[in-house]
């Protein structure tokens, strides 16, 4: 252990875990929206700077481009199209009852990993390796072309869902059959009717 | 480094997600805490990619592509916690009993 | 004085009226003096400098290209901002700053409909620095931005300021606002040439040793790189681009609707300049740098332009509209041009950019009092108006003035243009079918006969007669002081070179044998 | 006795600068290096005359008849100059320099155009002075003085031409000033048309001018008179290129010179130019203007009479020429209008003039150009002065005037018999020698090619005119002097601003003809000739008693037949009736239908349906291609919009309704609240996963 202290690398991996798990603890429970969202930024910033000590260049810059700068942004129009309560709120999150079985289990499950980890690897050093973005690309477009083909139709999938989620259907409210994005609203509409 | 000490701060990241899943009332948030999950499975990868010294890197890319797909899955969560809001005035899980019959 | 012989003069020709789009924009809307006074100081001062490199211009060396530079521009491509001019781009630039900055004094009063003169202001400065560029450009890409800068400016001023009438569209009938058909038709069609000019200058860039840089396309002999096969589908490429622009029969039919659309300054900036960017470019790109492809390609081009020279004329003779007739007329002197630079001789050549100079300033000078004249009878309508010269006799006498030179009457402007063009059909250059170019002089001095027709005809249905009845207790006010001084200077400048062509051939002529010489060799 | 047709058949045409001539030709010293003046003064006062005319005592009349009076002066004295020694030089100032030839302006100052100066100035001051009495109180008065100052003054910048620019340039200048001249009275519906008429044909003549002037200067390399003809005068071989072409060069340029000299078939223009007031008619039909396209086939005369060039022209310009004076004169012959009487002798005489250029009789065309200058500007005059006295153009409300209007009586009748061809007066010595050269030329054309036989119909032709015009000239002056007044108006002297100018033109037109006399020390023929080219002048050089008798006796049965016909007034009307000669009358009457030709089957149909069918090519066609393009490129949009909305949506909603339906069936299994279900998921998950550690 002392040996390890001793490593500079893990002074800085020290000093990006901590504020990554404090974010992420906050980012579960803060009672305001708002700065929820902004703790997760905290903590996948961490997470970048992480996969920077690790070598990982190009998957931390893109860690930054599209969680910092693209989902977090999401997040907030989300938030904001939602009408989510801006201030402190205390009813954000479930009951006690509620917390207490989902901190059981969370821990259980933090607690597994951990002890499987600890078996598994013991002490077994990792080196940093710094990797080209051109061998990612080599990679990438020669060994991984399929599923990086199958992501992009997930991609164009979640495009298109989105649009079709999001937009409101011009179509009159009691042509359900006409088209099915109709259909799915319509249907919630009248599920919400029962509930 | 040791590989441990990634793949533990990973575990306590997707520990947090998975609470702040079960956790949360506002639809937003479950989706935040999903992004904290697929923070720690990069974290993983990443970790897993340099301690196995892939010359493919496949752990970066898978990590990418989760990266990508985490990406339309915000996307498309929030369009339909949107529709959901729409059409219910809410966004909370809590009274999203849809499947219920 | 060093610098501003170092392309600084030459860029702030160009580029003033941009900065003064700039800090137009910046001034309020509603300070609209303050708008126009700057507007005109930009203008004023791109023109003086453009009449000081005149004056700094080496007229002994006018093969040369002077007061210009050549910077790093997009180095990854090898595109430079090359700049300079030599005999055949001096009148050229002279000729668009003079303009822009005459379209400016009449535009002082004369605002069309919807108003908003700071947006106006912006776009005909922006048009400015378009023109100007263009003719300055040695560099293909930038040539080719300069070239489309003018594209929007014109599609706004057409869209936006321009003739509201319906119009119904024939064959589909379908209906609408005579404004929008045009703007709309121009930008197109200018953008279909564009994109085959581009594509041209690419396989240039490619295949011609990896430089956009006209005189280095020219020196090494790109046309020999390309190899023959190829050539021959880049020149057509680039002179389709060209030919649009021009506009040549048979592309030629976005140019009436176009400058009948167009506010007045529109249309004088458009028939004045901005035609004059397509045969400037065949001079200045497509002889030097494809010279073989020019001569294979001469015999088309003139047959086209006389069949344009014939087929405009004949137009003329069925239109009502009075500016549509001038409009249709552009395209006849410009045959006339494209005639010119088929011969590919140095007097063709010449004779195209004195014809270039003289139709800017005369065509000019017809849409400015066709504009003005619609503004005050709210008709363009030939039928409807008449006996002119009683209502307004000044306007009526430059309209008379004006239609002369047109018409080509020598002593005054247009007359050289068409001459020399016929003159060097006679001899057009080793290789070229002296037997159909002969025939085309013939024809083509036919069609001087129906220029004379459709414009004496015209003058006797605007300006003869008497006034209809329509018109009885209406008070006309003939032409006010903008306009004075808007039109002055270009009655004085047709007859200046009529009189002594010397101001056109002067810097023209050495240039152009040089350029002869170096395309077709002795 | 008369022995008219005399000396020199060596002309000189053209001069190097300095003097190529074995003849001491002077350079004319200051008198001519000044020349200059000639056209620019005119051309300085037309705008003179339109920014300050107005202001001027006389309204601008003043700068007018100042000008014409310093070129009446100029010419005079430059005549008397070349007369004393003669003068060839011409001046050159390179204006531009196009490709490696030069383009000029400069002037000449030789033979033919001191003839065409002293000529211009002389009868354009008589003219502008009859004008100032004539235009009194027309409301564009400054304004009509303007454009006939430019008129006069394009006349002379074409006149004083060294080269082929400078001549294309005064001869359209001359074009453009006609058409603001004709169409004078603009209001007119008449007078526009006709303005416009005079200049399309003249404008479509242009067209051989054009051609025909590229042609010969680009042959040449030159655009100098001196240079072209200097290369002809090398012969055949040493301009091989100008040879090749010389006939078309020729032939074009000849049909530049029908244009302005109203020759059969482009004669159409110049009765109606009778739409303007009456000066103009006088002074271009006269002086100016339709002399321009004689001059030209003078000045190039070396090009159609040189062997090896254009020699074959030449049988055009004498059958063009015939033709013109014979049917033209017989038209004349059932005109009402006295203007237009006037117009078509003034085409008949033209038709001489252009036959004899043809017949190769160069001295004998320039001189009936000359005399018939002098005449036909008085007869127009006068023909004014009557028709400002009577307010009518037409004969028949005249008669009788000699009484009331003794002035114009006796002038008109000076130029009437000055253009019937009664000796001593100038029209019968122009006329003779016409007719002797015709007949000379007969020799001189070859018989094989049936050029003799052509030029001996042509020569009878021209007889038969003699007799036509006598006719003619005599009904004329009969219907409107003689008998007694038919008209309503009170018919009066004009003032004698008008008057002494018809006097001034009557003294000339009695005692020109003598300028050609023999013996004199210098006469008409030494004038227009006198420069360095030589070239055989087809003029008759032998005494011609035949032609001389033939010629005359024609001209008096003409005149005395007219007068027996139209004399006594009260037979008038039957008389004419006796005329009307079934099929010709009304052919005259029509004038051959040529204009009725040219209209319908020329203008009307490019201006009507020629026009419109290209107008309906650009909007039907081309457009409909571009329009088509446009629209069609649209529709691919609105198809690809139409897959896209409901192509590719409904791909997605068919999908989604495999899942809805799914998820329909699923929801049976399901209780509601998710986050508990995940509790509960993820607990198991626990489990498993720690039962697997463990059991590994």
């Amino acid at each position: 252990m002392n040996d390890w202290l001793t490593q500079a690398e893990n002074w800085a991996f020290i000093l990006i875990a901590l504020p990554m798990v404090l974010g992420a603890w906050r980012s579960v429970t803060s009672r305001n929206v708002v700065h929820s969202v902004l703790f997760l930024v905290i903590t996948l910033a961490a997470s970048a700077a992480l996969f920077l000590l690790l070598g990982a260049e190009f998957v931390a810059w893109s860690v930054v481009l599209v969680y910092i700068g693209a989902v977090i942004v999401l997040f907030l129009f989300g938030i904001m199209i939602t009408r989510a309560p801006l201030g402190m709120e205390t009813e954000l999150s479930h009951s006690n009852q509620t917390k207490l079985g989902a901190a059981l289990v969370s821990g259980a499950l933090f607690a597994l990993i951990t002890v499987a980890v600890i078996t598994g690897f013991g002490e077994t050093e990792i080196v940093s390796n710094p990797t080209r973005t051109s061998e990612i690309g080599q990679s990438m477009f020669e060994r991984f072309v399929i599923p990086f083909e199958v992501v992009s139709v997930v991609l164009l999938a979640a495009l298109i869902g989105g649009i079709v989620l999001a937009r409101r259907d011009p179509a009159e409210p009691g042509d359900s059959s006409s088209s099915l994005g109709g259909a799915q609203s319509a249907h919630v509409t009248a599920e919400g009717g029962e509930a | 480094m040791i590989l441990g000490q990634f793949i533990i701060l990973g575990a306590a990241l997707f520990s947090l997600g998975v609470y702040g899943v079960l956790t949360r009332r506002n639809a937003v948030l479950v989706l935040l805490s999903v992004e904290l999950m697929l923070a720690a499975v990069n974290i993983n990868f990443v970790a897993f990619d340099t301690y196995a010294r892939d010359v493919t890197a496949g752990g970066q890319i898978f990590s990418l592509f989760v990266i990508a797909v985490g990406a339309a899955e915000v996307g498309i969560g929030l369009a339909i916690v949107l529709l959901i809001f729409r059409n219910r005035e809410s966004a909370n899980v809590d009274e999203l009993d849809l499947m219920k019959l | 004085m060093e610098w501003f012989e170092s392309g600084w003069g030459l860029s702030l020709v160009v580029f003033l009226p941009l900065i003064g789009a700039l800090v137009v924009l910046a001034i309020p809307k509603a300070e609209e003096e303050t708008q126009k006074w700057t507007a005109l100081l930009f203008a004023g001062a791109s023109f003086v400098l453009s009449v000081l490199l005149a004056l700094r211009f080496d007229f002994g060396e006018a093969g040369t290209l002077q007061l210009g530079t050549n910077v790093d521009w997009i180095t990854a491509i090898n595109s430079n901002f090359h700049i300079g001019i030599d005999g055949i781009s001096l009148p050229l630039v002279v000729l668009s700053t003079f303009i822009t900055f005459l379209s400016i004094i009449y535009s002082w009063e004369h605002w069309p409909e919807p108003h908003n003169p700071k947006a106006f202001l912006v776009l005909i400065l922006i048009l400015a620095t378009g023109m100007a560029g263009t003719f300055v450009a040695l560099d293909l890409i930038l040539f080719f931005v300069f070239f489309e800068v003018v594209l929007l400016p014109m599609y706004f001023m057409i869209g936006i300021w321009g003739d509201r009438n319906e119009v119904t569209l024939p064959v589909f009938n379908i209906t609408t606002q005579m404004r929008l058909y045009a703007a709309i038709k121009f930008f197109l069609f200018t953008l279909f040439g564009s994109a085959f000019m581009l594509l041209g200058f690419l396989v240039l860039y490619f295949k011609g040793g990896r430089t956009f840089d006209m005189l280095e396309l020219a020196a090494n002999g790109a046309e020999g790189m390309l190899g023959s096969g190829l050539a021959v589908w880049v020149f057509a490429a680039l002179a389709l681009g060209f030919a649009v622009k021009v506009p040549m029969f048979p592309f030629h039919t976005w140019l009436p609707d176009a400058h009948t659309a167009a506010p007045t300054v529109g249309s004088v900036l458009l028939a004045a300049i901005m035609l004059k960017l397509g045969t400037y470019a065949f001079v200045r790109i497509a002889i030097p740098i494809l010279p073989e492809q020019s001569q294979n390609w001469a015999p088309v081009i003139a047959i086209l332009a006389v069949i344009g020279i014939i087929y405009a004329s004949l137009a003329c003779l069925a239109q009502t509209d009075m500016k549509r007739l001038i409009a249709f007329s552009s395209v006849g002197h410009m045959g006339f041009v494209m005639l010119g630079i088929a011969t590919m001789t140095p007097i063709g050549i010449n004779a195209a950019i004195i014809g270039m100079v003289a139709h800017g300033v005369i065509t000019g000078l017809l849409f400015f009092l066709a504009g003005s004249m619609s503004h005050r009878y709210h008709t363009r309508e030939m039928a409807r108006l008449g006996g002119n010269q009683k209502l307004m006799p000044i306007m009526g006498a430059i309209l008379g003035f004006t239609a002369m030179a047109s018409l080509g009457l020598p002593g005054l402007a247009g007359f050289w243009g068409e001459f020399m063009a016929l003159l060097a059909a006679f001899s057009p250059a080793a290789g070229l079918s002296t037997t159909l170019f002969r025939t085309l002089m013939v024809i083509g001095a036919v069609g001087t006969v129906l220029a004379a027709g459709y414009l004496l005809w015209m003058l006797q249905k605007v300006n003869f007669g008497d006034p209809k009845d329509e018109w009885a207790g209406h008070e006309f006010h003939d032409v006010d002081i903008f306009e004075k001084m808007a039109w002055v200077p270009l009655i004085i400048a047709i007859i200046a070179i009529g009189v002594f062509p010397r101001i056109v051939f002067g810097a023209t002529n050495d240039a152009v044998i040089k350029l002869v010489t170096s395309a077709f060799g002795g | 006795m008369l022995q008219l047709l005399t000396n020199a058949n060596t002309l000189i045409l053209a001069t190097e600068e300095g003097g190529h001539a074995a003849e001491a030709l002077s350079d004319g010293g200051l008198l001519a290096s000044m020349a200059w003046l000639i056209p620019v003064v005119p051309m300085v006062a037309a705008f003179a005359i339109v920014f300050y005319g107005k202001r001027m005592p006389y309204k601008g009349w003043d700068i007018a008849i100042a000008v014409m009076g310093f070129e009446a002066l100029y010419g005079t004295a430059l005549l008397l100059a070349h007369i004393a020694s003669p003068i060839a030089h011409d001046f050159q100032v390179e204006i531009a320099r196009i490709g490696s030839m030069p383009i000029e302006w400069g002037w000449t100052v030789d033979g033919l155009s001191i003839m065409m100066y002293f000529l211009v100035g002389v009868v354009g001051f008589f003219v502008f002075l009859y004008a100032k009495g004539y235009m009194e109180g027309d409301i564009r008065f400054t304004w009509f003085f303007a454009s006939f100052t430019l008129f006069a003054g394009g006349m002379l910048v074409l006149v004083s031409a060294p080269n082929m620019i400078q001549l294309i340039v005064g001869w359209e200048l001359v074009g453009v000033s006609s058409w603001l001249l004709i169409g004078h009275y603009w209001e007119d519906h008449y007078a526009s048309s006709s303005a416009i008429k005079a200049m399309l044909v003249n404008k479509a003549a242009d067209v051989g001018l054009f051609v025909g002037a590229i042609i010969v200067s680009m042959s040449v390399g030159s655009f100098r008179f001196s240079d072209i003809l200097h290369a002809v005068e090398g012969g055949a071989a040493e301009a091989p290129l100008l040879a090749q072409f010389a006939f078309w060069g020729g032939l074009a340029l000849f049909i530049g010179a029908m244009g302005k000299s109203a020759q059969f078939p482009f004669h159409v223009w110049l009765p109606d130019a009778m739409a303007g007031p009456t000066p103009v008619s006088a002074l271009m039909h006269a002086a100016t203007m339709v002399t321009a396209g004689v001059y030209l086939v003078g000045r190039m005369f070396p090009l159609y009479l040189t062997d090896g060039f254009a020699t074959e022209v030449r049988a055009v310009i004498i059958i063009i020429g015939g033709l013109t004076l014979f049917l033209t004169g017989l038209i004349a012959l059932v005109q009402d209008d006295i203007k237009k009487v006037l117009a078509y002798s003034t085409l008949s005489q033209l038709g001489y003039m252009t036959a004899a250029m043809g017949a190769g009789a160069y001295t004998a065309g320039l001189f009936h150009l000359f005399t018939h200058a002098f005449f036909k500007a008085l007869l127009f005059l006068g023909a004014g002065s009557v028709i400002h006295s009577v307010h009518s153009n037409n004969m028949s409300d005249m008669g009788g005037l000699r009484k009331t209007m003794p002035w114009t009586y006796r002038t008109f009748l000076v130029g009437s018999l000055a253009l019937a061809g009664i000796p001593l007066f100038a029209g019968f010595f122009s006329k003779d020698e016409i007719l002797a050269s015709l007949n000379y030329a007969i020799g001189k054309f070859s018989t094989a090619d049936g050029g003799s036989s052509v030029a001996t119909i042509v020569l009878i032709l021209a007889i038969s005119g003699a007799f036509i015009t006598a006719f003619y000239m005599a009904r004329t002056v009969m219907l409107t002097f003689h008998g007694e007044y038919k008209g309503q108006a009170h018919p009066h002297e004009s003032p004698k601003i008008m008057w002494v100018p018809l006097v001034g033109l009557a003294v000339p037109s009695a005692v020109i003809g003598f300028m050609n006399w023999p013996g004199l020390t210098s006469t008409f023929t030494d004038v227009v000739g006198g420069r360095a080219v030589r070239v055989l002048d087809h003029h008759a050089t032998e005494f011609d008693y035949l032609m001389l008798s033939f010629g005359l006796t024609a001209a008096v049965a003409g005149g005395l037949i007219g007068m027996r016909i139209w004399g006594p007034d009260k037979e008038t009307q039957a008389a004419r009736d006796t005329f009307r000669i079934p099929l010709l009358y009304p052919l005259l009457e029509n004038k051959y239908y040529i204009d009725d030709l040219y209209m319908d089957g020329v203008i009307r149909p490019i201006r009507g349906p020629v026009a419109r069918a290209i107008n309906w090519t650009n909007g039907y066609v081309i457009d409909f291609v571009v329009n088509g393009a446009g629209l069609l490129a649209r529709s691919v949009g609105k198809v690809v919009y139409w897959f896209d909305q409901r192509g590719v949506d409904g791909a997605i909603h068919a999908s989604g309704a495999v899942t809805g339906a799914g998820g329909g069936m699923l929801r049976l299994l399901q209780t509601g609240k998710v986050q508990q279900y995940a509790i509960l998921i993820f607990a198991a998950t626990v489990i498993l996963v720690a039962g697997l550690v463990i059991w590994f």
